[in-house]
């Protein structure tokens, strides 16, 4: 067991140590390296998988990394339901994106850089999996950060990749000031970091956190915003989207963003605590997990907005990601980790698929990446085409696809518990079945747009072999009881008093076979499911009218100053320029300028210059003239002996 | 009566103090006034001889020699310097430069 | 005896080389690589020799020097200067490494580089004040002859001149100060050990405390660059040939952190708990007001000048929060950021050897002509911006943990908004500067370090980074009993509560 | 008559007499070759004999001289400090094809007088010591008198020596009046009755007076610029070190004999003399460029941390005080070995001129950058440790009397700004500004003769060894410092 845990945590940083040290020069030696790693480690992930199926979990391995005072950190392993299923994902995605990299970046001069870059994400999303404790998670959580950012910088000559890469890492920095932060507290006020003593401490004592338990969440919250790119720090996901393509199928889609959900879902105990704040700010009533629906319904609805009126087919699908991210985030705020999670797994297969799809377009035709100029696919790239439709259907949550079951517990949530958030999550999901019909159709229907989608081909083996087999996991992942297997995880806990609706009100009632899986939503809120199938016909049928075989977009001529406002991202970026980075800009204008001149020049310039202005004084009563010298020196003993003798 | 004019007459270690002080004070002033270096040189002069007296006067008082050694010493010591002082205001005169005290200011500041 | 040879073979070796003649430069060289080296290898068997949880001080060598006023060689470690020394003599054996690039006087560039080295290696070894003292000076003199000889820039005999004033302030306070603790306690000895064990016994007056401990404190400041005394530090690493820049910004600098932790912080624990509240404020500011200054650097140089003082901000946070969470973190810090700012000066050196400045406007596209050096600076700003598994991390987050213990809830947001936040922005537009985007004109020439030979250095500084940040525990279970005896007066004086949640707990 | 305190002035002496009958015997080459080998021969003899046969201490009480330990010790120092100058004097005689016997024989003779200052334990002994001194330095401070400047500068030596030594005698004269006698041991014990209190305070300022213009205290210190600058390197050299030590050592015997060292008044006394010679000094030191002149500032600062041991009193100061002397004279020693090549090489004495030496004499450029780090008081050398001593002695009585720690903050400040100009030197040396004065002053490899080398070991081993081991010389002086604390006690 723990020869498997070091394994799957290790192998990737030893694959990517060793690329770094022995095979820079062989790119196909590097690429194979990474890639028997990133398959071993999966079926590592396999063997762990039955090995647990008969222990009791969680099993929890630790080893100290540090121990000072009373602070104590971990390397620790947490192995239960949540970090298995995570782990599945991450190495199993991972594992084809790999391969698919290895098609898609097979020319590359540095591919080495960008197998052992891959490695290190590898490592670091692992890590933040399989953590045991907070301080840990934090570690892997800017690795993984670091990784993000070597990757969406790869191409560094290109300046736009370097600033979107700078700027990724930037935002989620910000997030990780509040997300450390809010570590602190948690240390602070529990004494422990790990996620097993804080779920029993705040289970035999939810009022642990005193006054602090809101901020605490808060600020941790913090962390996920960052991540997750969730409102107001969703602005460097699209950006990102100039790093090469798997990368952002693996890291800006089907993992590393939805870390941030893990981590909601991990440390859930703290969120889901009653709203409590210290004094002085106690008019505050809303809790932590208010602010996390509200944050993720609007990023949700906001996200898929833009989305309408994005032209990079990258773009549209990175907004759509910060949608269905936005999903997550608010089923955990509903108190719902495992609709979240669920909604994780299957959209990371999904939106994988989508952008892999996407990839496979974008190389053949050529870099092209405007939708505008592609079209008339359908024959040309037949597997691309049918991949990608089985990929939009299950986002858009047609059944029996994976994407149906998990949007729908999470919309049937929403409009049980809020009716303002559950007509959010409803319009979203018109929303997105528009957007992603308009890409649809006009990529891929109709005839071609441009020269470049006149000579597309039909990708190899290599490309097209993981396209298969993630639409396979996305039209099946629905079925294989993905929430009945995380539902032990949190049944046991302290989730009893958070008024969490299940989907099945025990383990054993849940359905047994595909069939009683496949209707199982209408039965449990036959409403909400009704409602978000009408929302994905009407989407789905809005977005025929307007852009099946169309030549230009009709929205756009029709409501300019919407469709420019949405086109440019609702502006957020512009206002962060002239805001926050205009303020941080000034205030190290300012601070240049004091100690350039005001320190640097005045104070100094002044201490020196009277301090030589005295020496020149001095220096001038040496005239010279032996009578002056006498003179003084008569004077001196005068004054000396009259002191002196008046003492 | 006679005996006032006695005390009065008495010169006694105050007198040779006060012309000993009023004979330094003089010296100092040359030093300090006249231009001429000879004569800044014999100012000087008059100081170490001014020392004497008051040497002098204190050996009286003191009823020991030692003062009187001294001033051996002293006018030994003020030949001797002399002698070094004028063979160098002498080569200055040849150098054909000003024996003016004020006239030596070359080096300053 | 082991410490002792540490510390003496680079000053032999400088003494050899001075008895060289000028003609053989490559015998010069070649003994300044191997009496440093063994030097640093020497070190290790420190590390491998400490034996943990034994009180006081190891490795010991003592010889009477001056008994008659109290004045001992005396040199040992425990944990807090281990890692110190240790991490002195590594640096001085990379700082050696890199001195390929000087080409002219050679031999008294020799000398003095292993006199700095033999001083910085002395300096955290001693035990005794004075030597303490003086080895400091030892390897500060060497810096201002070397920025005036081998210096870059125009504007060099400024920054020698202010540095040599501006330390020379600082270090006549911190003379003053020693003179002072030997002085006031009637104990005529200058054995720090001694020394703190006699105010431990019978505390000093606090009339004079009141005097001397703000004398040492800035005095020490200024040696560290202690906003608002901190001018001389840019000017003079930018100035500075990279060998001088690495020693002094990444040990030497450590010098005064290190005498407040080891002067101060046990001797004057009556007093200490106002200034060091004025002392967070203080290094809050250094940490936020350099760092906000780095990012509006144009030249490399200045930009990693300004990052290292506001680092140096963290230390003395870590210093001044006085409990064992921070000040470990501190110490930890010193090691790492010494590490961190030797290779920051190192690749600042070997940039300006390729291309002339060091200009962040005119270089960029570094990386397609610099590969290596590439991805050791992008490595190592990476770890200059608190990422984990570099030392850094594991110091500064040591630090804000500590900080938010002593109940400062500010200086801990503000701590780690700057931590995370402020050194991220400057860091990565230095990199995406000079290494991203297209290739400039003026940086086509450069070539990437040519041998094993050149890249060692490097190398051997990010090992030593990285390991210290993967496997901290091999620092900090050293670091932590030296350090909680250090505390131990302050926190029976100031915090009883503490101690008594801190032992229930 | 105690004849152990003037033996080796007499051996001295009759090494005089052998250079003159050398000068008359033979012909003009061979006699400077003879001479100049029977000087070093000679001197290095007596140095010799100072360690070996005369090593006891001989005390006689109320004898006129005395070979007390401190007058031991500081004929040793005199003796090498002698045989350095003797050194580098002939190597500036050598380079101006003069007369040799007749410098040298004069500056042996003022080695006389300052070797049996050390042993002075009288006023009468003390003055006429002072005026062997003085007389000798007359003619050497006047001896180039080819040149303007060196007749200006003997000049106003002449006449402020002059002032001097009557301002003294007066001072003596009233000293002596007053208490009746002219020994030292006497002195100590006598104390003034509150009727001739003011004139025997006058007569002690007016001794002072004329030592402190030996030493160059401030105010009596405004000869010393004009007159470094304008005489040849080598006798601003013995002005500057052995002159002041003259200074220094007869101050110290009188000021523990006749002043109650320690009392308020006599501590205020001295820390003024002391603060404003450290703060005139380093200040004016500031904007010179002649090096000569910027040493005597210097020195006069240097005088100002010397006196700082007056101002504190006790035997621990005062051995501070000698042990600051001692390495100060050996740094002064190999400054100007380096001073003097310049002058007669270079022709100039401008710092700018400094830049020539790494070429043209590396030895010396380092013995001068070793000298200056050393007076700068940077460790390991010598300069620092005898800096630390008077510091700790001062903070050691500011311990318990706090006025006297402003003393030591107005010395730490101007060991601050020595700093810039001593190194203000070292970067003159190592990285000159001016690279067209470079080009113009790069010659030939200047020679150094072997006994230059040894002058140069002389001070180098003075500068750094006792930096590296204090204990060395601090025994020493401790024991030296220990004559005075008999005179103390009283």
């Amino acid at each position: 067991m723990t020869i498997i845990l070091f394994g799957i945590l290790f192998l990737p940083i030893f694959s990517a140590l060793s690329i770094t040290f022995f095979s820079q020069k062989h790119p196909s030696i590097s690429a194979g390296i990474s890639i028997a790693i990133s398959c071993i480690t999966f079926l590592l992930t396999c063997v762990l998988c039955a090995m647990t199926q008969s222990q009791t979990l969680p099993i929890e391995i630790v080893y100290t990394w540090l121990s000072v005072g009373n602070l104590s950190v971990d390397l620790g392993f947490l192995v239960d339901r949540l970090s298995l299923i995570m782990l599945f994902v991450v190495t199993g995605v991972g594992s084809l994106i790999h391969i698919y990299s290895k098609g898609y970046m097979g020319k590359d001069p540095s591919l080495s850089r960008y197998f052992a870059s891959l490695s290190i994400f590898m490592f670091s999303m692992i890590g933040i999996v399989l953590a045991n404790n907070f301080l840990m998670i934090f570690i892997f959580w800017e690795m993984v950060g670091l990784s993000s950012y070597l990757l969406i910088g790869f191409w560094m000559t290109k300046g736009s990749a370097a600033d979107a890469a700078k700027k990724a890492f930037l935002c989620n920095r910000i997030g990780d000031t509040g997300f450390l932060l809010g570590i602190i507290l948690v240390w602070s006020c529990l004494g422990t970091l790990r996620f097993g003593e804080i779920s029993n401490l705040l289970s035999t004592n939810p009022a642990a956190f005193s006054s602090l338990a809101t901020i605490t969440g808060l600020l941790l919250l913090c962390g996920v915003i960052g991540k997750s790119a969730q409102f107001p720090l969703h602005v460097w996901l699209p950006d990102a989207m100039e790093g090469p393509t798997p990368v952002s199928a693996l890291i800006h889609a089907a993992t590393m963003v939805a870390a941030g959900v893990y981590l909601l879902a991990r440390g859930f105990d703290i969120f889901a605590l009653s709203a409590a704040w210290p004094q002085g700010l106690d008019w505050l009533k809303f809790s932590t997990l208010d602010v996390i629906a509200t944050i993720g319904a609007f990023t949700a609805l906001m996200a898929a907005l833009i989305a309408v009126q994005q032209n990079d087919i990258k773009r549209i699908l990175a907004y759509s990601t910060l949608s269905q991210l936005g999903y997550m985030v608010m089923a955990i705020g509903l108190s719902y980790p495992i609709a979240a999670m669920y909604h994780l797994t299957t959209h990371a297969f999904f939106k994988a698929l989508l952008f892999l799809g996407a990839g496979s377009v974008i190389v053949a035709l050529h870099h092209e990446q405007n939708i505008w100029k592609m079209g008339g696919l359908q024959k040309r790239m037949p597997i691309t085409f049918w991949t990608f439709l089985i990929a939009t259907l299950a986002l858009c949550g047609i059944p029996p696809l994976s994407g149906f079951f998990s949007k729908d517990y999470i919309v049937a949530e929403a409009l049980h518990k809020n009716a303002y958030l559950g007509t959010i999550a409803l319009v979203t999901a018109f929303l997105t079945t528009f957007y992603m019909g308009r890409l649809f159709f006009v990529s891929f229907i109709g005839r071609t747009r441009s020269k470049v989608s006149d000579h597309a081909k039909e990708n190899s083996t290599i490309i097209t072999m993981p396209l298969i087999l993630l639409a396979i996991a996305s039209v099946f992942a629905g079925f294989i009881g993905i929430d009945s297997y995380l539902m032990p995880h949190y049944s046991s806990q302290s989730l009893a008093n958070t008024n969490m609706v299940f989907p099945y009100p025990s383990i054993d009632q849940a359905p047994d076979n595909w069939f009683k899986m496949l209707i199982y939503p209408f039965k449990h809120a036959p409403m909400a499911a009704i409602l978000s199938i009408c929302a994905v016909i009407a989407g789905g049928f809005l977005s025929f009218i307007f852009y099946f075989n169309a030549k230009n977009d009709i929205l756009s001529s029709k409501f300019k100053t919407v469709s420019l406002w949405l086109k440019n991202r609702l502006y957020f970026d512009e206002l962060y320029q002239n805001s926050a980075v205009w303020l941080q800009d000034k205030l190290a204008l300012i601070c240049d300028f004091i100690d350039r001149w005001i320190i640097g020049g005045i104070i100094i310039g002044i201490i020196y210059r009277i301090v030589d202005l005295i020496g020149r004084f001095c220096r001038f009563s040496q005239t010279g003239n032996i009578q002056t010298y006498t003179a003084i020196f008569v004077l001196g003993i005068i004054v000396l002996s009259y002191w002196v003798i008046n003492w | 009566m006679i005996a006032t004019i006695e005390t009065y007459l008495t010169i006694g270690l105050g007198h040779y103090l006060t012309v000993s002080v009023i004979l330094f004070c003089l010296g100092l002033l040359g030093i300090m006034t006249r231009r001429n270096i000879l004569v800044v040189y014999m100012s000087l002069e008059l100081m170490l001889n001014a020392a004497n007296l008051a040497l002098i006067a204190f050996s009286r008082f003191n009823q020991n020699l030692d003062g009187q050694i001294m001033v051996m010493m002293v006018v030994t010591v003020a030949a001797a310097e002399v002698a070094v002082g004028l063979a160098l205001i002498v080569s200055l005169a040849r150098h054909k430069l000003p024996i003016w005290i004020d006239n030596l200011n070359k080096l300053k500041y | 005896m082991l410490l002792t040879s540490i510390l003496l073979l680079p000053l032999l070796g400088a003494l050899i080389v001075l008895a060289l003649p000028a003609s053989l430069r490559v015998l010069h060289r070649t003994i300044a690589i191997t009496v440093t080296g063994i030097a640093a290898i020497l070190s290790l068997f420190l590390l491998l020799g400490y034996q943990g949880g034994i009180q006081g001080y190891q490795f010991i060598h003592e010889i009477p020097w001056v008994p008659s006023i109290g004045l001992n060689y005396r040199v040992g470690v425990d944990g807090i200067n281990l890692g110190l020394v240790i991490m002195a003599a590594w640096v001085s054996f990379a700082a050696v490494l890199v001195s390929y690039e000087i080409r002219q006087k050679e031999k008294l560039y020799y000398f003095l580089l292993l006199l700095m080295c033999g001083g910085v290696i002395g300096t955290f070894a001693s035990l005794d004040m004075i030597f303490f003292y003086a080895m400091h000076e030892l390897a500060l003199i060497p810096t201002f002859i070397m920025i005036g000889i081998w210096g870059r820039g125009e504007k060099k005999v400024y920054s020698a001149f202010q540095m040599a004033i501006y330390l020379s302030i600082g270090a006549m306070m911190v003379l003053a100060g020693i003179i002072c603790l030997y002085a006031a306690g009637g104990a005529q000895t200058f054995d720090m050990e001694k020394l703190a064990g006699i105010y431990s016994q019978n505390p000093m007056p606090i009339s004079l405390q009141k005097w001397i401990l703000p004398l040492l404190l800035f005095g020490f400041g200024i040696l560290v660059g202690l906003v608002p005394f901190h001018s001389w530090a840019p000017a003079a690493y930018t100035s500075a040939p990279s060998a001088a820049a690495m020693i002094h910004a990444g040990v030497l600098k450590k010098f005064g952190l290190y005498g407040i932790v080891r002067l101060i912080l046990p001797i004057m624990p009556q007093t200490l708990q106002p200034w060091m509240e004025i002392l967070v404020i203080m290094a809050l500011i250094n940490a936020i007001y350099c760092g906000l200054i780095a990012i509006r650097q144009k030249c490399f140089a200045q930009m990693i000048s300004y990052s290292s003082l506001s680092h140096v901000g963290f230390i003395f946070l870590g210093i001044a929060v006085l409990n064992s969470i921070g000040l470990t973190g501190a110490i930890f810090l010193m090691i790492a950021h010494g590490f961190l700012a030797a290779l920051l000066f190192a690749l600042n050196g070997r940039i300006y050897q390729q291309i002339g400045n060091t200009s962040m406007d005119s270089i960029s596209g570094l990386m397609q002509k610099m590969p290596f050096i590439g991805m050791i600076l992008s490595a190592t700003l990476m770890a200059g911006c608190g990422l984990p598994f570099f030392g850094n991390f594991v110091g500064e987050f040591m630090i804000f943990f500590g900080t938010w213990q002593s109940h400062y809830s500010w200086p801990t947001a503000l701590a780690v908004f700057t931590g995370l936040i402020i050194s991220a922005v400057y860091m990565l537009r230095a990199i995406r500067r000079i290494l991203h985007g297209n290739l400039s004109s003026i940086a086509s020439t450069a070539i990437d370090a040519e041998n094993t030979w050149r890249k060692l250095p490097f190398i051997l500084l990010m090992i030593a980074l990285i390991s210290i940040g993967t496997y901290p525990i091999i620092l900090t279970n050293k670091i932590k009993d030296p350090v909680n005896n250090t505390l131990e007066p302050v926190i029976s004086l100031t915090m009883p509560d503490t101690t008594n949640s801190d032992s229930s707990k | 008559m105690n004849f152990a305190a003037f033996q080796l002035e007499t051996g001295l002496a009759a090494l005089v007499i052998l250079l003159l009958i050398l000068d008359g015997s033979c012909k003009q080459s061979l006699h400077v070759a003879k001479g100049y080998a029977a000087g070093i021969v000679g001197l290095g003899i007596l140095l010799i004999l100072s360690f070996t046969y005369l090593k006891t201490p001989v005390v006689i009480p109320e004898a006129l001289i005395q070979l007390d330990t401190m007058a031991l010790g500081f004929k040793r120092m005199f003796l090498a400090l002698g045989l350095g100058f003797f050194i580098i004097n002939q190597n500036w005689i050598a380079r101006r094809r003069d007369n040799f016997i007749s410098y040298q024989s004069i500056f042996l003779l003022s080695l006389i007088g300052m070797m049996l200052s050390s042993s002075v334990n009288n006023l009468l002994m003390m003055f006429l010591t002072m005026e062997i001194v003085a007389v000798s330095f007359y003619v050497m401070v006047g001896y180039n008198k080819k040149t303007e400047q060196s007749l200006e500068a003997g000049v106003k030596y002449l006449i402020m020596a002059g002032l001097a030594s009557a301002i003294m005698i007066m001072g003596i004269a009233f000293v002596y009046g007053i208490s009746g006698t002219l020994d030292f041991n006497e002195l100590a014990e006598f104390t003034p009755d509150e009727n001739s209190r003011d004139a025997y305070w006058m007569g002690i300022i007016l001794i002072v007076a004329g030592l402190g213009f030996k030493i160059s205290a401030f105010p009596f210190q405004y000869w010393a610029p004009d007159v470094y600058q304008g005489t040849s390197a080598p006798t601003t050299g013995m002005l500057a070190s052995a002159s002041k030590a003259v200074g220094f050592i007869l101050l110290a015997r009188f000021a523990c004999a006749a002043m109650p060292l320690g009392s308020p008044i006599i501590t205020t006394f001295w820390a003024i003399l002391a603060a404003s010679s450290i703060l005139y000094g380093n200040l004016c030191a500031i904007p010179q460029r002649d090096i000569k002149r910027l040493i005597a500032f210097s020195g006069i600062a240097n005088a100002g941390y010397m006196m700082l041991a007056f101002s504190v009193g006790g035997t621990m100061a005062m051995s501070a005080m000698f042990y600051y002397l001692i390495v100060y004279v050996f740094s002064i020693l190999g400054a100007f070995l380096a001073i003097s090549l310049i002058e007669t090489e270079v022709g100039s004495t401008d710092m700018d001129a400094l830049s020539c030496l790494p070429q043209r004499a590396p030895f010396a450029g380092f013995l001068l950058a070793v000298s200056m780090a050393s007076m700068a008081g940077i460790p390991p050398l010598a300069g620092f440790m005898g800096k630390f001593l008077l510091l700790k002695a001062l903070f050691i009585r500011g311990m318990a009397d706090t006025p006297i720690l402003i003393l030591a903050i107005v010395a730490l400040i101007g060991i601050i700004i020595s700093i810039y100009y001593y190194f203000l030197v070292i970067r003159c040396i190592y990285w000159p500004a001016n690279q067209a004065y470079l080009l113009r002053t790069s010659g030939s490899k200047i020679f150094l003769t072997s006994a230059l080398y040894l002058a140069g070991v002389i001070s180098l081993i003075m500068m750094i060894l006792p930096g590296i081991y204090p204990e060395l010389l601090l025994d020493g002086t401790d024991w030296m410092a220990s004559t005075l604390g008999e005179l103390l006690q009283h």
